[in-house]
């Protein structure tokens, strides 16, 4: 059976994260006021196939510990694709 | 007034700080009075051997430092010589241990470090060369296939972080090395080098004169980063929280230095700035005591001015921390608006946070409270350390293997060739901009790069150069031969050799052994600076770079800069046309020890190293240099590591073509793989040839003939082989070994981190 | 009075010195313009360089196509005036909408600075006049960020309207797998707008104009590109 | 008041994307099996100040539109952020 999920990819709080820093700096001038604690992550999404969905979710952890993420400086959060629509 | 309460330093407290119990002692007598937390921070981070240099301080001191081209010897953030009117800065440092822990920010905040160094001259930043020292490739099948992927992936992340932040910063790597030993698998090495220029009346200094001027601080917020080293001080009420919030990895932002950069170039270019500093290790309380004790004033600092990324972060947080992208700018108080203004308009972040004073104290003070109080010279006159010495036995048992040449030379030299030490490293520098300010003239992948110096008609050739093989078999040695492989580097380019920087790579200096090593390759680096003329005008020392207690191979790494007209052409490494005579300029005797073919073929690091005469040295360079610059030469390639074998081949691979060589001797193998030093290969015109022998005749130094450049085929005693296959080798090895099977970078692909 | 040329900086731009060395280079003069600056009235042609402005972060060009300046751009473009946006300059006018389509992540995921063959697909342009179509020529590339994109009916628009500029090729112009650096579709590395005064390009023609470190093959596009300015 | 949300910005459905291709050809060697239709983008997490929860939503998909992601090639949702953790 396949199973669908989002992984999200995150800086982690104690990292900096200065893409987002530049991106919050720049909105004000663009016409976008009030934007505040911008933080620019990964989204990744994909089918994972297993017996049950324990399984894929099983996988798919230790997937994004070792591939998917870089634990040294992200971390990251598996959800059940239904949650979400972009990109499917 | 600053108040302690000596309970709560008790010693365990300043020693696991990493202060000794003199240390401590030393700062209460300076003081006259306890140490506050804050004070006991600034301390410790100054301090620290990484800050204070205090156990290699007296060796350094012997180093040839002055020349006539040198303007500013060690102890500024970068040394400056003179090229034909143009002040040229030049630096190399370490951020091993960040780039072991997470290669792509690790090498990334290295450039930046490095840039800022050169910027706080005053320099504009114009090249960057980054030196690089790995544990095997897993296509080397030499040790664990799993610790051998773990330093492919470490390879990849360097070189990720190198491009990613050096091209967005817009300032050319034109160089470097990547070399793979088993000693570099626990503790790789990432050394970076920066090249900058000013006119020469603008070089600036790390001072803040004048009482009364105002302090500012450009760039970056300031957070939590890299005070991991004094969190014990954390009070209890923040400590856990505090805890989870300091990162363990900092993480570049080039944007920021490529604002800082401009920015404060163009503050100096208007004549706003007294002194400027970059902010390194020890951040703000470095740069502000430092620039402060150079002037003979005091500083008052205001950590309430100073922009935070992050609340309740404590004063010795602040001042300790080493948030990157930052730097320290003094302005006297007229300026001040025009300086504020001008970085309003480039975007740049700028607070004043405090102001000079006559006191010779750096005082601090937060919410209106004094935090520190400390005689400013004091951080920076740090405790000075001759540690013991000792010769490890093991020395001598190792110089006393010998080892032989190969039977089959084909067998051997393709392995050469194709092993990642040897191999073309254009899988890496074709992810670097080496273009960018239309002055790399020899890009990356000949002896060194060369680039001109605006405004002059002179150019500089800069290579960096390290073998901690050969160190590792003879420390002292070893270092010269590490100088005169640079020397015959630039020499190879038709360059004059004028000055060198450098970074020593060496284990943990408490041990008795690796102080050896150090205070060896020292004197071997002075020696040979002294004989070839290159003074050193700075470097940089890392320490504790060991696995377990198993040190590294002692690793001097020398960064060297010559200079030439501009008129030279440079002949390059690769043969230009067939029926050229190949000339070989220099002896060659039976010399295998520490050879890269004993290390790749034989699995061996042993023997006893090449004899190396400096003097001989100079002079094969001199003759290569007065070839070049006659215009005689078609092409001509330095021999170092794989000797005659492997210079050949580069020289077929790079070219296309091939060569008919005759070595005249009854031991070609020998003549082909021994790694004698001060060598190099020409090739020339047949009608030039009598005119090249005549010059190295003139000077003393032998030189043969030993084949024609020809086509298809290298081809020899021994050996015949297809100019195809050895450049398929030489070009693609490399990206095969980092996963990569096509040479263009252009295939699967690799993701991954652990 | 010589015609002036505007190199527009942004934060974060790191050619535009090789620009304007480069039309210095030509016998030319150029200026900076800061993106702030919202007046190109005193100037003939407009060149958005290289670099990265705003760090790439985000996107490249992505928070550089609002800067005041671009309104400006866009401005002296609809009046018919020459453009030409070079690497991080062809993303900014993608992102600005001044060029259809996007940018995006090369397809080997890896940085690349080296020289690739390009083939003139069109002279008939401002920007392309100096050269003949067919041609190929030999210019640097270096980014990370120049696989191309668009809608299908947009590529037919391209191609019908002859907007394509230079597509990627061997030496012998053939359009190959190989010789496309970055997966770029249908190879192209440049296109031009409607009106055929806006040329963008992800190559470097800046780092081809000296002979002394990159060749001369660029040197077409600026001298097409100055003497649009001379002739108007 | 200030509003907590996340963008989801997806590479379209109808385009390639290399980085998720080169992750999916990759993650099998690596001891990752069975896992499809892997499609990398990028989440943004941030927040608005606002009135009320509909204007901020309504700022911020005038910004995501325009600055935070690129209609050309790519779709982007918007989501309340309590429906994630990730790099709060
Ligand atoms: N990490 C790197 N970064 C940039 N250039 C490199 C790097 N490694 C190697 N190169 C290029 O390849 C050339 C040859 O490297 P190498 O064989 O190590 O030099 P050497 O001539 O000192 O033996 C260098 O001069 C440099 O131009
Ligand atoms: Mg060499």
């Amino acid at each position: 059976m396949k199973f669908r999920f989002a992984v999200d990819v995150m800086p982690k709080k104690e990292i900096s994260d200065p893409q987002g820093q530049t991106v919050e700096r720049a909105l004000p001038s663009l016409g976008y006021p009030g934007i505040s604690q911008v933080r620019v992550g990964k989204r990744i999404t994909l089918e994972v196939e297993a017996d049950s969905e324990d399984a894929a979710r099983d996988l798919l952890e230790r997937a994004s510990e070792r591939v998917l993420s870089n634990p040294v400086i992200e971390e990251f959060e598996i959800e059940a694709a239904e949650s979400s629509g972009a990109g499917r | 007034m600053v108040t302690t309460t000596s309970s709560e330093l008790g010693a365990e407290l300043y020693r696991s700080l990493g202060l000794t119990d003199d240390e401590f002692a030393r700062i209460k007598t300076i003081l006259g009075r306890e140490p506050n937390r804050a004070e006991l921070a600034m301390y410790s981070v100054m301090w620290s051997e990484h800050c204070s240099y205090k156990s290699s301080r007296i060796h350094l001191k012997t180093l040839p430092s002055e020349g006539p081209h040198v303007l500013v010897g060690p102890g500024e953030g970068a040394g400056v010589i003179d090229v034909d009117g143009v002040a040229v800065a030049l630096r190399l440092e370490s951020h091993n241990h960040p780039s072991f822990v997470e290669p792509f920010q690790g090498a990334a905040t290295g450039i930046g470090g490095i840039v800022r160094d050169v910027l706080s001259m005053g320099a504009r930043p114009i090249a960057l060369l980054d030196p690089l020292r790995f544990g095997p490739l897993p296509a080397e099948q030499i040790g664990d296939a799993k610790v051998a992927e773990r330093n492919r992936v470490l390879v990849e992340g360097v070189v990720s972080g190198i491009s990613s932040y050096g091209n967005c910063i817009g300032v050319p790597t034109v160089g470097g090395e990547i070399k793979f030993e088993g000693t570099y698998s626990g503790n790789p090495l990432v050394n970076v080098m920066c090249i900058g220029v000013a006119p020469k009346e603008r070089i600036m200094k790390a001072r803040a004169e004048g009482v009364g001027n105002k302090v500012l601080l450009l760039g970056s917020t300031t957070g939590r980063d890299g005070i991991g080293g004094v969190s014990v001080l954390a009070s209890a009420t923040f400590g856990e929280e505090a805890e989870a919030l300091r990162p363990s990895v900092q993480v570049g932002d080039p944007f920021t230095e490529k604002l800082l950069i401009e920015g404060c170039l163009r503050l100096i270019e208007l004549g706003l700035v007294v002194g400027i500093q970059d902010l390194g290790g020890a951040g703000l309380c470095c740069a502000t005591s430092e620039s402060a004790a150079n002037a003979g004033t005091g500083m008052r600092l205001d950590l309430g001015q100073v922009a935070l990324r992050e609340s309740g972060m404590e004063p010795f947080e602040i001042l300790t921390s080493e948030s990157q992208e930052r730097m320290l700018v003094i302005v006297e108080p007229k300026d001040l608006d025009a300086a504020l203004a001008e970085c309003e308009r480039m975007g740049l972040r700028a607070s004043v946070v405090g102001e000079v004073t006559d006191s010779k104290r750096l005082e601090v003070v937060s919410d209106g409270e004094v935090v520190a109080d400390v005689p400013a010279a004091s951080l920076g006159d740090g405790p000075v350390y001759d540690r013991p010495i000792e010769r490890p036995s093991w020395v001598d048992a190792l110089s006393s293997e010998t080892i032989e040449p190969p039977d089959d030379i084909e067998a051997g030299l393709m392995k050469l060739i194709g092993s990642p030490n040897i191999a073309s490293k254009r899988w890496a520098w074709e992810q670097y901009d080496h273009q960018v300010m239309l002055g790399t003239v020899v890009r990356p992948g000949a002896d060194a790069a060369v680039l001109r110096i605006p405004g002059t008609s002179t150019r500089i050739a800069v290579t960096t150069d390290g073998n901690g093989r050969y160190c590792y078999l003879d420390p002292r040695g070893g270092a010269q031969h590490s100088v005169a492989e640079a020397y015959r580097n630039l020499s190879a380019l038709g360059a004059e050799p004028v000055a060198i920087t450098n970074c020593l790579n060496f284990g943990n200096p408490e041990r008795p052994e690796v102080m050896w090593q150090f205070a060896e390759a020292v004197r071997g680096i002075g020696e040979a600076c002294i004989s070839l003329g290159t003074p050193v005008t700075g470097g940089n020392v890392s320490f504790y770079n060991e696995t377990g207690d198993v040190a590294i191979y002692p690793t001097p790494i020398i960064g060297m800069v010559g200079v030439m007209p501009e008129d030279v052409v440079v002949p390059g490494p690769g043969w230009r046309k067939e029926g050229d005579v190949i000339l070989l300029l220099g002896a060659t005797g039976q010399e295998l020890g520490g050879s890269e073919y004993a290390r790749t073929v034989l699995g061996k690091v042993s023997g006893k190293l090449p004899a190396l005469d400096l003097e001989i040295e100079r002079a094969v360079g001199t003759v290569a240099r007065e070839a070049i610059r006659a215009g005689l030469c078609m092409s001509a390639h330095d021999l170092s590591e794989g000797g005659l074998a492997v210079a050949l081949a580069e020289a077929c691979a790079i070219s296309g073509l091939g060569a008919q060589i005759d070595l005249q001797s009854e031991t070609p193998a020998w003549e082909l793989f021994s790694e004698s030093a001060s060598r190099i290969l020409l090739s020339v015109s047949e009608s030039a040839a009598s005119r090249v022998l005549e010059i190295a005749s003139n000077a003393g130094v032998p030189a043969r003939r030993i084949g024609v450049v020809s086509a298809g085929s290298l081809r020899g005693p021994g050996f015949d082989l297809d100019v195809a296959e050895i450049s398929s080798a030489f070009h693609q090895s490399f990206a095969a070994a980092m996963g990569y099977p096509s040479a263009s970078g252009e295939s699967s692909g690799n993701v991954g981190y652990s | 009075m010589s015609s002036r040329v505007a190199v527009v900086v942004f934060p974060g731009s790191n050619c535009e010195q090789d620009a304007v060395t480069a039309i210095e280079y030509l016998g030319s003069e150029s200026e900076y313009v800061w993106h702030l600056d919202t007046d190109l009235g005193a100037f003939d042609a407009v060149v958005l360089p290289g670099g990265f402005a705003y760090g790439d972060y985000l996107r490249t060009g992505a928070i550089a196509a609002f800067s005041p300046v671009m309104e400006a751009v866009r401005d002296f473009a609809s009046r018919g005036g020459p453009v030409l946006g070079i690497c991080n300059g062809f993303q900014i006018l993608c992102e600005s909408g001044l060029l259809p389509g996007a940018l995006r992540r090369n397809a080997g995921l890896k940085f690349r600075c080296v020289p690739v063959n390009l083939r003139v697909e069109t002279s008939d342009s401002l920007l392309t006049s100096e050269y003949k179509k067919g041609e190929v020529i030999e210019i640097p590339i270096n980014h990370f960020e120049g696989n191309y994109i668009c809608s299908s009916e947009t590529l037919e628009q391209l191609r019908g309207e002859d907007r394509v500029a230079f597509r990627y090729c061997d030496s012998a112009g053939a359009l190959t797998a190989e010789s496309n650096p970055n997966g770029a579709l249908d190879s192209i590395a440049g296109i031009l707008n409607e009106g055929r005064n806006v040329l963008g390009m992800m190559p470097h023609p800046e780092r081809a104009v000296d002979p002394a470190v990159g060749g001369t093959d660029g040197q077409a596009i600026l001298r097409s590109l100055l003497k649009s300015l001379t002739s108007s």
